[in-house]
């Protein structure tokens, strides 16, 4: 009854956040919920102190979803930018919105 | 007044006392912390605020008054960033893109650092042009695009400008401050009298808790100061003083009066530490944010607020003797 | 001043602007966007306070001048409901439980519309009776109920009136309004001259900040317009236009104002998009948000911030005129 | 030494949350944390903008009440309201709190 | 104005009446609550507010003025704590580690409380001195840390005094106060001029909206009272009346004002639950929430509202006439 | 390509919030993310509401900084304060990060 998906969680600094959530969508996430975050991590290089913190997105997606994601964070995001993502494995009831 | 006697002043202003007691609570390593939410949403009101009252400044003057501070305005906005990142190869060992995006946050303004110095300014009874609230939104954007341009030289890849530019000038920051200037335009000063207890009396008090939570993130950077090294510090500390220089002496030849000239001084010395950040970020993403926060806000700020803000009025008053 | 120039100084007023400038924002897709936890709270603050002012202007009122008025409002906030309820099914197709839930956003009353068209009046040096405060906190539930109860009849599962009724009453919008009222009437002038300042000083401008997210959130909506059609389009300009008529009617012959009678109609003619959305979305989910909050938020709100407003002061003036 | 739990994650526009608490707990979870978030989604038919964003909820159950909670939700939730929901297996120490 | 007169006026005003509506909100099970960040900020603001007030009013005294209330306060902050130790066994079977942390509580002291009674004495157009913001400062620490080591007699483990007391020092509450006070004295009248609308005008405004979340987290504590035994309940309603009564007296003995004795002793009886509770969770752990929340603000925080707060002007004036 | 890392969320009272953050990066964890949070437990007895909810902290951390944290919690923390724990698995691109 249950879909096995992947969850997605990007912490990112503010000012990049609302690109990140387009580029999501555009990877072929169909949802995604951000919420306000700070926090400190090995590089803390960035401007996000300023910008008012960290933002948190999490994002549920299908497999494929998830490689398209990865791959968009590889080029554009971590070389670049404060940033930090995990992938865990979730189940959802209504498969088709994910 | 004497010297020490306005530096003790502007020194004594509440939202620099502010900043003050932010960098001991990092020093101190207080769990003070103000909500991210609450933090953005101060600085939404100060952009939008600030941009409110450029606005009814702008419907209020007229074309005569305005025209030739605002063309100087818009040279300085260009010269600033040009000299900062041609100066910078002579003060440091830097490559173009972080010169370039040192050079974004020079040619912009600190709008924080400009509200410091008209409490400095107002507490002396000094008279400011109400349009110069109007010259800071000019001189926000000009710098930037400039120091980003002056930066792709240096970048391999492609950059897009078109996109950029869309990203950077829809930009909270960008936004804010221009679409006040054009709400206050709009409404004027019949508008503005509905909201002006909010936007107007209640500024300097939110400014003062918007700096006790920036003294916090400057602390937090002190020591990033360290690897920024000499150069850049000597940088951070001269240069203002020369584009603020610049500044004063475009104000008094564009016939503004002594506090006028000197606000527009603090404008040119300013460095922006939230538009331009926030713009380099997103278009120039090789550049360092170590070291342009670490100049912008932990060197040239605390240099303004306690020596660049009354060094441009003297500046400002000197100029004023010799008759310009 | 003639209607061109009515229509501009409501047009020019700083919330409309900020609302118009929302809706910019999100068709430059800008990233600017106000904390949510902010947001919430700009809510609670002008619920709140416009609960305390009609509560303390009903202290002050006689109950001579109130309870012809107050008669009046509460058979505008039975007759509304039904009439919008029924015209629906003149003009569009909707079912019974959709047109329920419109009913109870017609109904009902929108706070910030009404804080607009008092901003107006107040521009015009129009006098407005204080009590119109405790009119819209009277007008905003029955409303809600009476929409909610003619939906009941389109679903098939059981209603619990019983716990809807709690839900609704003691959601935060209505549990602010009433409780502010409660609170202004128990402290009076003595107490509310403590909390002017924040309270009544502080809120065109919290208003502003408040429509300039809530442009955002309509301009996100713009496109469910589309799909609405024709007939809701017409119904919810035409429809405000009617209630708002009648409200006005009710002002004049119950001895308010020109400037009340005028409130009083725009009252009447707001469609709530704070109170009601929450207490259908608990009580009847099976209507569509996609249609009440289009119509009230993207279509008879700015209609009534550019239109509906001026137009009841001139149907006040006129009625007025024929010495009602 | 740690015990295997379910972990629910809810997103769900504002005006639903706090009768969603109440029925979590109903359900048999033994607590909850909510904090604000806003997103998009596939349906983003829904009230929640005007009333500020989403509530994510978050409570770590046992298998039978996740039954519960999920029975719940297809209820009551799922066809009407702008919901997100989705489920991981976590580990806790303490395993009678959960 | 007789006692019953008194009594309502202080009931009546918008703190008092924001605080009874939370906790209705919560007896109704409203869906209301003021988002996190908003009241974490609301409680910086005033914390800051009361400090910088009291910093200002500590520059404009002078020395002479200002010594024996000082010595007086910081005796009364010695005296009540221990007091408070020694009392509760006598009232209760509490062991030393809960005593203590109540007698951190009240011998400190409720920013709350002391503002309702301000609020209270000014509507009566009593003078208050200045520097009673600054004694609110002086006695909020001692009290905190007395009643700590008084409770680290009955813990097994070993306390880390050093590390304690900079988490105590620099935790937010106290770091606000304190640095409020630097700021406002640094700063002085000039400076305090131009956020004063910020700090003072809002200021009963805020706590009223802060009051309304407080008195929410007050509803949801009820049903702890009833675990809170009789023996407690008895401690918190006599023990402010006698910490209070003293506080006056030392007011009066230190050439206080009637006004200004009263609010000293308003300070003295009310019990903290801002600063303590954060201090004791930090160093005290083994303490029970339960129960010191449970007192402070559940029991003797409504208590000095309605009853605390009149009876300490009615000592005040008692005393007063005794010519003391 | 993707490591395996642990993903421990811990749900806190605030006054607590900043003391557990530098024992976390002291237990050897890199960085860790916080956000505001309110919620309703078992234990429910702490100051935490007056000092505004909850803090949600997480950390991405190896298996060896899982054990140092989780000792530190049931010594320190466990006894005495309003807090929640879970552990998950999750999964990291750039594990030297973590
Ligand atoms: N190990 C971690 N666990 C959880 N969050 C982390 C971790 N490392 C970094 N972060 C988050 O990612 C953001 C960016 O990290 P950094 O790029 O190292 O500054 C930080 O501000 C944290 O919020
Ligand atoms: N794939 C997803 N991943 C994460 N959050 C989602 C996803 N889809 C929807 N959401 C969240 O659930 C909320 C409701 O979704 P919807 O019902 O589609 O409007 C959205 O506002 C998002 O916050
Ligand atoms: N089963 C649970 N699931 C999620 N969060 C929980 C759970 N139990 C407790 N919490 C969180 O942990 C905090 C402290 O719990 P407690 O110590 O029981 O008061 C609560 O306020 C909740 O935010
Ligand atoms: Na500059
Ligand atoms: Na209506
Ligand atoms: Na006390």
């Amino acid at each position: 009854m249950l879909k096995k998906r992947k969850l997605v969680t990007i912490v990112i600094e503010t000012s990049i956040a609302h690109r990140l959530e387009d580029d999501l969508l555009e990877c072929g996430a169909k949802g995604f919920t951000s919420s306000l975050a700070h926090g400190a991590g090995p590089r803390n290089s960035r401007s996000s102190d300023i910008e008012g913190g960290n933002v948190r997105i999490e994002t549920v997606v299908s497999e494929e979803v998830l490689e398209a994601i990865l791959e968009k964070l590889k080029t554009n995001y971590f070389p670049h930018y404060a940033i930090s993502c995990w992938v865990s494995d979730v189940e959802v009831v209504r498969d088709e919105r994910y | 007044m004497d010297g020490l006697q306005l530096a003790l002043t502007n020194l004594t202003s509440p939202p620099v006392l502010a900043f003050a007691l932010g960098l001991l609570a990092t020093a101190l390593r207080s769990d003070l912390r103000l909500p991210d939410a609450v933090y953005q949403a101060l600085s939404i009101y100060l952009l939008l605020g600030i941009g409110i009252k450029g606005g009814v400044a702008l419907g209020q003057s007229s074309f005569e008054e305005l025209a030739a501070p605002l063309v100087g305005t818009l040279i300085l906005g260009a010269v600033v960033p040009v000299a900062a990142f041609y100066l910078l190869s002579f003060f440091t060992r830097l490559d173009a893109v972080n010169r370039g995006a040192l050079a974004a946050h020079y040619g912009s303004t600190s709008l924080v650092t400009f509200t410091a110095g008209i409490v400095f300014l107002e507490a002396l009874q000094m008279q400011v042009e109400g349009y110069v609230n109007t010259l800071l939104a000019v001189l926000e954007i000009p710098g930037i695009i400039i120091g980003l341009a002056l930066a792709s030289r240096g970048i391999n890849r492609q950059m897009s400008w078109g996109e950029s530019l869309r990203e950077i000038l829809t930009g909270k920051s960008i936004f804010l401050l221009a679409g006040g200037v054009l709400l206050g335009f709009l409404t004027g000063t019949a508008g503005y009298a509905r909201i002006e207890i909010f936007f107007g009396g209640l500024f300097t008090g939110v400014l003062t808790l918007f700096l006790l939570e920036l003294g916090m993130v400057a602390g937090r950077r002190i020591k990033d100061l360290k690897e920024a090294g000499i150069g850049l510090f000597l940088f951070g500390t001269t240069f203002p003083l020369m584009a603020g220089a610049l500044g004063v002496l475009v104000g008094q030849i564009t016939g503004m009066s002594v506090g006028g000239s000197a606000a527009l001084g603090i404008l040119s010395a300013s460095a922006s530490y939230i538009a331009a950040p926030a713009a380099v970020r997103l278009a120039l993403p090789e550049a360092s944010p170590g070291i342009y926060l670490s100049a912008s806000l932990g060197i040239t700020f605390p240099f303004n607020l306690v020596i660049g803000i009354p060094t441009m009025l003297a500046i400002s008053q000197l100029l004023e003797g010799f008759g310009l």
